[in-house]
């Protein structure tokens, strides 16, 4: 270890003096410690951690008598360091559990050692090849243009049910007429036996409901669940399938059995 | 050493250097770019023409292409490849009650015109209904009828029956099966008055306005 | 007939093809393109990966260069050539030396707390230094800590690799050594408070983060 006392006479305090006339420019105590340990001229690893301390000290006395503020991390950073300083001079008190002068030197010269492997870093980052000054990215770019194709579907049951109200126009007047708003499960069940029978693929349970009951919300209510009703007992019956692709979305039924056609 | 930099300071740079060159500019510059301008951004003594000549050969039928617009130079896709820069996305959707009605008729009658089509179902059919039908592929023009006026007349396709699952048009279900199966279950009571029939009618229709 | 369809419909196009197309699908962006999206604009079966390999081995040692970031890939001008673009320079915001000092902290450290970085700094981090950062668009939210307090953290993103011509956060300069020495623990301060329960976070954290 160097001799501290040379750092905490003459050359701290030309340091001191140097480093006063910007302090604007540094960032924070840190900052100054790491430009104070270049003046030791070693290696960060070997600093001479109470030596530093005496530098700092000198640079802040320096600021007081010149009367220039400096921001409160400065100070504090001081305070410690005049902690620190006693820790390392005075013998250890084996009453004290408190971490060691050298363990907080150790800390402390790790700090050092970290930013200035982080500044190193830096301009190692800055000084790499840089996109817009170095290389180039592409100048004339095509964008991709978006086309959006609707496939329009329907099942054979849609087909047979949009056959039979043409047919039912003419002939027939729609069943749900004849009826309260009210559709029994009975009824549904009713219907649905023979609707399965074209069922072989997925289709939205609200496609199977009559004509003239998807209209009014009450009616349509009602046809709704005895319709839902129905299929569970169907589904019970183990004659068609039930899904659902998540909560509150569509109930989906098919004929059971359809997966092998 | 010293050599070497002069080299570089008064000579032109290997063709295969002035090849790279071009390559670079013209993939950076947001414009296509002149061979005058090739020439005054490359080093002294550099020939754009000929090193362009060069790319122009290597890029021959790769994925992009060194292609000339107007007085300048540019690097393109490949004419072939324009696909790639279209994103499609599929949007599946229930066919209309119009093109489903449609579709059934020309399926249990075929072949049908469109006069029949329009009588059966009681509403005029629109244009358009019958060309989705057409481009979906599921409905073709079949021959013309040998009445007044040929009308031409629609059949349902071998991708229809695909698609339903049918075997041929005549499979699908009569209306006595139909009936059956619970879909002409609209019977009316036989002992209901004509009367009601108008009354109720009205009361439905007032209520489907109103959803 | 029908096998002739489906061939078309199933089998991938050949390498040779497949390889172009990634040609021209990278030449027309100037963002890096990830290899999912690459696969998602090809035809059905092509291996995207595999053709950027070929691609990237073919423009070896050309003007413009097949480069990797993140899991994405890009086409950019060789790092030599650059003198030739001046044109095309853009001029970077000069960063201040605080905000060049947080931006390497950030990508050695990452994620990274801001209290983290001043830690480092032994001074604190101004809100515009970071924010400068992130509107670069150099620096992204991470994940928060598992802390008290779950602080914000603080990651490098992709366009950061792109900027530095880094293939991913792994490959930044001297990253090896500085954790071999140790240099990127985050040692707590012998006399601080001991709630530090998150020591060997940091570094699995790191790894993680670039997935």
């Amino acid at each position: 270890m160097p001799d501290g006392d040379t750092f905490g006479s003459l050359d701290a305090r030309l340091a001191a003096e140097a480093l006063i006339v910007d302090v604007e420019g540094f960032e924070g105590p840190l900052d100054v410690l790491l430009t104070l340990a270049r003046t030791q001229k070693v290696d960060l690893r070997a600093i001479s951690v109470l030596a530093l301390a005496r530098q700092y000290l000198a640079f802040v006395e320096r600021a007081k008598t010149l009367r220039i503020e400096l921001a409160a991390d400065y100070l504090v950073m001081a305070a410690w360091l005049a902690f620190l300083k006693s820790r390392l001079l005075l013998p250890p008190d084996p009453e004290d559990d408190a971490p060691s002068g050298e363990d907080l030197a150790a800390h402390l010269a790790f700090q050092l050692e970290r930013l200035q492997a982080m500044r190193d870093s830096a301009a190692r980052l800055m000084a790499r090849d840089q996109k817009g000054r170095d290389f180039f990215q592409r100048g004339i770019t095509e964008d991709v243009s978006r086309v959006r194709r609707i496939k329009y579907t329907a099942t054979l049951l849609d087909l047979l049910q949009g056959y039979a109200r043409i047919r039912t126009k003419d002939e027939f007047r729609p069943y749900s007429m004849d009826r309260e708003h009210v559709m029994t499960m009975e009824q549904a069940l009713d219907r649905m036996r023979g609707l399965l029978a074209f069922g072989g693929e997925w289709a939205d349970l609200s496609t199977y409901l009559p004509d003239g009951w998807d209209g009014s919300p009450s009616r349509r209510r009602s046809a709704t669940a005895s319709h839902f009703a129905a299929a569970l007992e169907l589904a019970k019956a183990g004659k068609l399938e039930l899904r659902q692709g998540e909560t509150f979305g569509k109930i989906e039924i098919r004929r059971a059995g359809s997966d092998g056609q | 050493m010293d050599g070497e930099i002069r080299d570089t300071l008064f000579e032109a740079p290997p063709m295969a250097e002035q090849e790279r060159m071009v390559e670079a500019i013209l993939f950076a510059t947001a414009e296509p770019v002149t061979v005058a301008e090739l020439n005054a951004r490359m080093p002294h003594g550099a020939d754009a023409k000929k090193a362009l000549a060069h790319l122009e050969k290597r890029y021959d039928g790769r994925g992009v292409a060194v292609v000339r617009v107007g007085d300048a130079w540019a690097i393109r896709t490949a004419p072939d490849l324009g696909f790639l820069m279209r994103k499609e996305t599929v949007e599946t959707r229930k066919l209309s009650r119009a093109a489903i009605e449609t579709l059934a008729i020309i399926a249990y009658h075929q072949p049908v015109t469109r006069a029949e089509i329009e009588e059966i179902r009681g509403v005029g059919v629109s244009r358009g209904t019958v060309d989705q039908l057409i481009e979906m592929g599921w409905v073709r023009l079949g021959r013309r009828k040998m009445t007044p006026g040929r009308p031409v007349t629609f059949v349902v396709t071998e991708e229809f029956l695909d698609h339903f699952g049918l075997e041929n048009a005549r499979d699908l279900p009569g209306l006595k099966e139909l009936r059956a199966a619970g879909l002409l279950e609209n019977r009316p009571a036989p002992d209901a008055p004509t009367e009601d029939e108008d009354d109720n009618e009205q009361s439905d229709m007032f209520e489907e306005g109103q959803a």
